[in-house]
């Protein structure tokens, strides 16, 4: 099986097959032979190539978080019909409204712009509160508010959306 | 001997008092909110009472509630941990009216050093260098502005009932000073209900050492070394140390002085800590002092080998202190890593939830001071320090090697760390040699921890995500056909669990 | 320096030294046996490579594989860890043939020390007190009743090349002789391969005191002070602590002398341990002499501060000791607990399994040096000891009770271990006060470990185990109507989980 | 619901109703309340009139084996009608014939009875190596060896029945 496989801005074609136990793999023309077992919830030991790794990966659809000794990566994945579909590259929601969403459960302390007021890339929206922290959300695109969900002072869940940015 | 002993407090530091009275023979007591049932603190205490909803306003800042519980489950102290209740003058003293042990200092020596001003002046009569700038309120625009004049460009604008980061404000010149004056002072009005405020000269990149200080009832005062604690992010101390790498015996012996200086103006007693800034030229100057333990005190126990919680105990059962200055020795070096439920690279936004795997590190050198375990949700109503990781090693530059080392084995599954973040300093080379000052992080760490990294590991990553994928993909294709005699390879059933855990 | 270390061993002790490793900044090798797979040991090294099936003899115990692994991999070097190669002096030879180093001594002082009755000769000859006896095999019967006249009752017959408890046999009396002869010899050559026996005076009721030392290859040797290893179960060690609760600084001199002298006699290098046994009078005797890192090295860690698995790395590569004598200083109080998987309840019969939960003390002073984690499944084909639990306190009763502490806080839920055993034995107003010797256990500590239990607590188990049964009971009638969209009780759910656990 | 509870020597009554995530409990006259939480794979906390407990519990029929943190305890539970139909009390099989089972998978080393030979209770019939020990199993009973149903060498499962007395 091919998987089309993006790291931050470089591009890997990974091919996968399985024998038993043990994946061969060929990526960039290299060969590795990867033996694979579940230790714990989300956690895995790899051999590959009898490099001994302790991995932590979690999924969400095509986004894989994958956390190794030296540090977290985030790997996309796709299959190869999804590849040529053109499911990769570009994220497309860049493109049009954006949420901006509470990545964690709090409350909001402070709304920093009004509807149809003008964001830059990265300037700060809303302030949500959790932890004892009072937490910038920003935009992730410069555009123009078009949605404000909340008010002061409400709790919000984890991905909850806040504002819409357009 | 006290028999029983509340903790009014939760987290890594409750259990870290109890330890200490459990080590003695002595009862603990928890006191837990109700987002805290399944707390660490609450299993490992003898006893343990609900106090409240989850906000700490409701819970556990209500000193009613906490003395209630202290004395009908029959404790006979109280201590308060950091945080919290540990610097309200009322606390003691409403302690001392039920008749129970404020294990810490007296509510007049926590009232004298929480007043910014009146500790400045205080200080300053005893003869420590305070941070030059006024040890009176600033009345005016106009008074502001002589003031200025005299102390020079970059200054601080400070609350003098401030704290934590708030109510503080750098000014880089005259033209900023009008909008810091009145911004600083409403700030100051709606944070802390006092708009009075002060200036301190700004030093540049300055290092903060504090010093820990243990005095008696009786009068005995020593100190037990510094700390450096110069790593911090957004005024938030990350990384700490001991001895500094920067302290020479000559410097150590005035700075101790000084601290003792200092907790004897105060009329000090129990565990506090004197902070001072100092700047490139060795020269030092008294910040604040904590009248409390320290979140960092353990790599003053690890250096000299002191127990400070069991001090604070003795000292509030009215025992002397067993050691005079000479019997403190400094061996080796410890560094203290403080491991936040929080997103490096995301801002570094809080991140509760679910602790799914969880392996602390271990084996020599290494404590662990945590307050989760596996299973646990950490949440989302109190501070995000989840646990402190320190090493000890003979230099320095062993007890480096070794806090690298155990953070590479710290794993915490299912939330976000700053594990990462940690590691990044730790890997500095200007960490590594110490050349360290309060900008450290500004100046050498950028947020994200994903840059520089090896091409081969990165292929493990990609090879980890698409193999996962390939069983999610196998899996699902054949999903249909299942059924529960089908063996199931332990990566399927992995990948079924994944696909599970997204849709839930 | 080594870049990279194979550690030829498995649990506890190869994640000790691969911690020492990258500490250093070298890389780990890690050899594994099909039972191993997912063993802590391979999981923590960089790298790790199969060699055979699990019985010891196939995998563990192969020189030739073990060889293989280190050149195809690049190793330089390897530590042989305790137990399987680590005194088969056969495998530094073979190490040396294929240019790889051995961490540890020569192969010809692991030869010397190997035969006990050339090593008690050696001895002898160096003017180190060995236990009264025979330096010489016993060659008659006749000659038995000789040497038995000379020495006195009650006496020991041991095999000349025996250990671990094997062939030997305690006499009390002229009538037991001739039968006793003729079974050791009849053991020694069953279990040895070599029908030689010896004869040692039995000393009734002596504290096992041992010296850690190292030794470069530059000739220079220290001391580090004594571990006391008196409280053992059927000759196996359990706890050890460091200082001697019965050592003056002037029996330290002499015995740390000694044990320098029993070094230099068979040209030791790296670290090793000189065995004595102390009697009631203070005076002791060479008992043996182990030529590798010893299960109990980290009590002497804790208190001189020196990391031994990094001193054998330094001395293995040629470099002279960073330490003189006089640099050797104790501080405090260490004590170490073997976790056995065991069970106390049960004539401490072996207890293979899977670990479903573990909760490893941490916090103050507590060091784990362990080889195992949550889910891990305890294979039956090696040793049971799962992990070492270690206490540094500023004197020893500030270590008994961090480790009483400690003992407290461990759990470990799925097999049968010896915690409660420990626990018991800490507890002993005997061991408290010091009084120990290799007898204390069989004097003292009955294995059951229920008895003497507060009714209070009785009180509790009954109540858990009755609300556990209650919710099987009521999970059991409402099984019919369950149904998915059913909210079920945390605890019902636990009571269909044990439920189904039984079932398996 | 009544219970009976057998701990060592003594035999407890215990009267357990729930209302909600509470336990109110009668034992001995003396009433508890009882707040339980599972924490983790059979370990549990429980507050116990305020009085907290970490408790690991793992049954089989009757038999609860409950460790806390001062010891390990085995607690027989029986429902009322189970406790007045005798269950309890000594253990039956102890009058009839006894299996020597191995506790855990090893290996026999060496068999030290021979069919019909007398034993006394508490004798070693056999030992059996795991874990580089080697493990005296013992009769829990005087009598005679009745079958030997291993061989020197072989390997054995935990449960398997390797002696039976009579």
């Amino acid at each position: 099986m091919i998987f089309e496989a993006n790291l931050g801005q470089e591009r890997y074609l990974v091919e996968i097959a399985r024998e038993g136990e043990v994946y061969n793999i060929k990526i960039k023309d290299k060969e590795y032979v990867a033996d694979v077992r579940k230790i714990g919830e989300a956690l895995y030991s790899l051999l590959i190539n009898n490099h001994s790794y302790d991995v932590e990966i979690r999924s969400n659809r095509y986004s894989h978080s994958v956390v190794l000794r030296e540090g977290c990566f985030q790997v996309d994945v796709y299959s190869q019909r999804e590849g040529r579909m053109g499911v990769s590259g570009a994220p497309l929601e860049m493109l049009g409204k954006v949420d901006v969403c509470s990545p964690m459960p709090g409350r909001v302390v402070k709304i920093l712009k009004e509807v149809d007021e003008q964001v830059r890339e990265g300037e700060g929206v809303i302030v949500v509160e959790a932890m004892k922290m009072e937490n910038e959300l920003r935009s992730p695109k410069e555009g123009r508010v078009l949605e404000i969900r909340v008010a002061e002072g409400k709790a919000v869940n984890a991905g909850e959306v806040l504002v819409v940015v357009e | 001997m006290f028999k029983k002993v509340l903790v009014a407090n939760r987290g890594e530091i409750a259990i870290r008092v109890m330890r200490a009275c459990r080590e003695m023979g002595m009862g603990t007591v928890a006191v837990y909110s109700e987002a805290d049932r399944q707390a660490l603190h609450l299993r490992f205490a003898d006893e343990a009472y609900l106090i409240g909803p989850p906000p700490s306003a409701e819970s556990y800042l209500r000193t009613d509630k906490i003395i209630e519980v202290a004395k009908s489950s029959g404790a006979q102290a109280i201590h308060p941990g950091y945080g919290f209740l540990a610097e309200n003058p009322k606390f003691p003293l409403a302690c001392q009216e039920a008749g129970l042990v404020f294990i810490g200092p007296s509510a007049e020596s926590i009232r004298l050093i929480g007043s910014k001003l009146t500790s400045r002046r205080m200080m300053t009569e005893a003869g420590v260098p305070v941070v030059p700038g006024t040890c009176e309120g600033v009345g005016s625009l106009e008074q502001l502005g002589d003031i200025a004049s005299k102390v020079g460009f970059p200054l601080m604008l400070k609350a003098a009932t401030g704290g934590g980061g708030k109510g503080l404000r750098l000014v880089h010149g005259e033209e900023e000073l009008a909008s810091a004056y009145r911004a600083t002072r409403s700030e100051s009005q709606s944070s802390f209900g006092d708009d009075t405020i002060y200036v301190e000269k700004y030093l540049d990149c300055p290092r903060h050492i504090e010093f820990q200080v243990l005095a008696d009832q009786h009068g005995n005062c020593i100190h037990l070394g510094e700390r450096e604690c110069s790593i911090q992010r957004r005024h938030q101390k990350i990384i700490e140390e001991s001895p500094s790498p920067m302290m020479t015996p000559e410097l150590r012996k005035k700075m101790g002085e000084m601290a003792i200086r200092a907790a004897r103006a105060v009329c000090y007693y129990s565990a506090g800590t004197v902070e001072f800034l100092v700047d490139g030229n060795g020269d030092f100057y008294f910040l604040e002092m904590n009248t409390r333990l320290q979140v960092e005190h353990p790599v003053t126990e690890l250096v000299t080998g002191i127990d400070l919680v069991k001090a604070q105990l003795l000292i509030a059962e009215g025992k002397p202190l067993p050691w005079k200055q000479e019997d403190i020795h400094q061996r080796g070096a410890a560094i203290e890593c403080r491991i936040y439920a929080e997103d490096p690279d995301n801002n570094f936004l809080p991140s509760p939830g679910k602790i799914l795997g969880l392996t602390i590190p271990a084996g020599p050198g290494i404590r662990d001071d945590g307050g989760i375990y596996e299973g646990y949700e950490v949440p989302i109503y109190y501070d995000p320090l989840l646990s402190k990781l320190v090493a000890w090693g003979s230099d320095r530059q062993e007890a480096v090697q070794r806090i690298r080392r155990a953070l590479q084995e710290y794993k915490i599954v299912g939330i976000k760390t700053n594990l990462p973040f940690l590691r990044k300093i730790l890997e500095h080379k200007a960490f590594i040699k110490g050349e360290i000052d309060t900008h450290f992080i500004n100046r050498h760490i950028t947020a994200g921890t994903m840059e520089e990294v090896p091409a081969a590991l990165r292929e493990v990553a990609v090879i980890a995500a698409a193999i996962h994928a390939y069983e999610r993909e196998i899996n699902r294709t054949q999903q249909p056909a299942r059924s529960s005699q089908q063996k199931i390879s332990r990566w399927k059933e992995a990948g079924r669990q994944a696909f599970l855990h997204q849709n839930r």
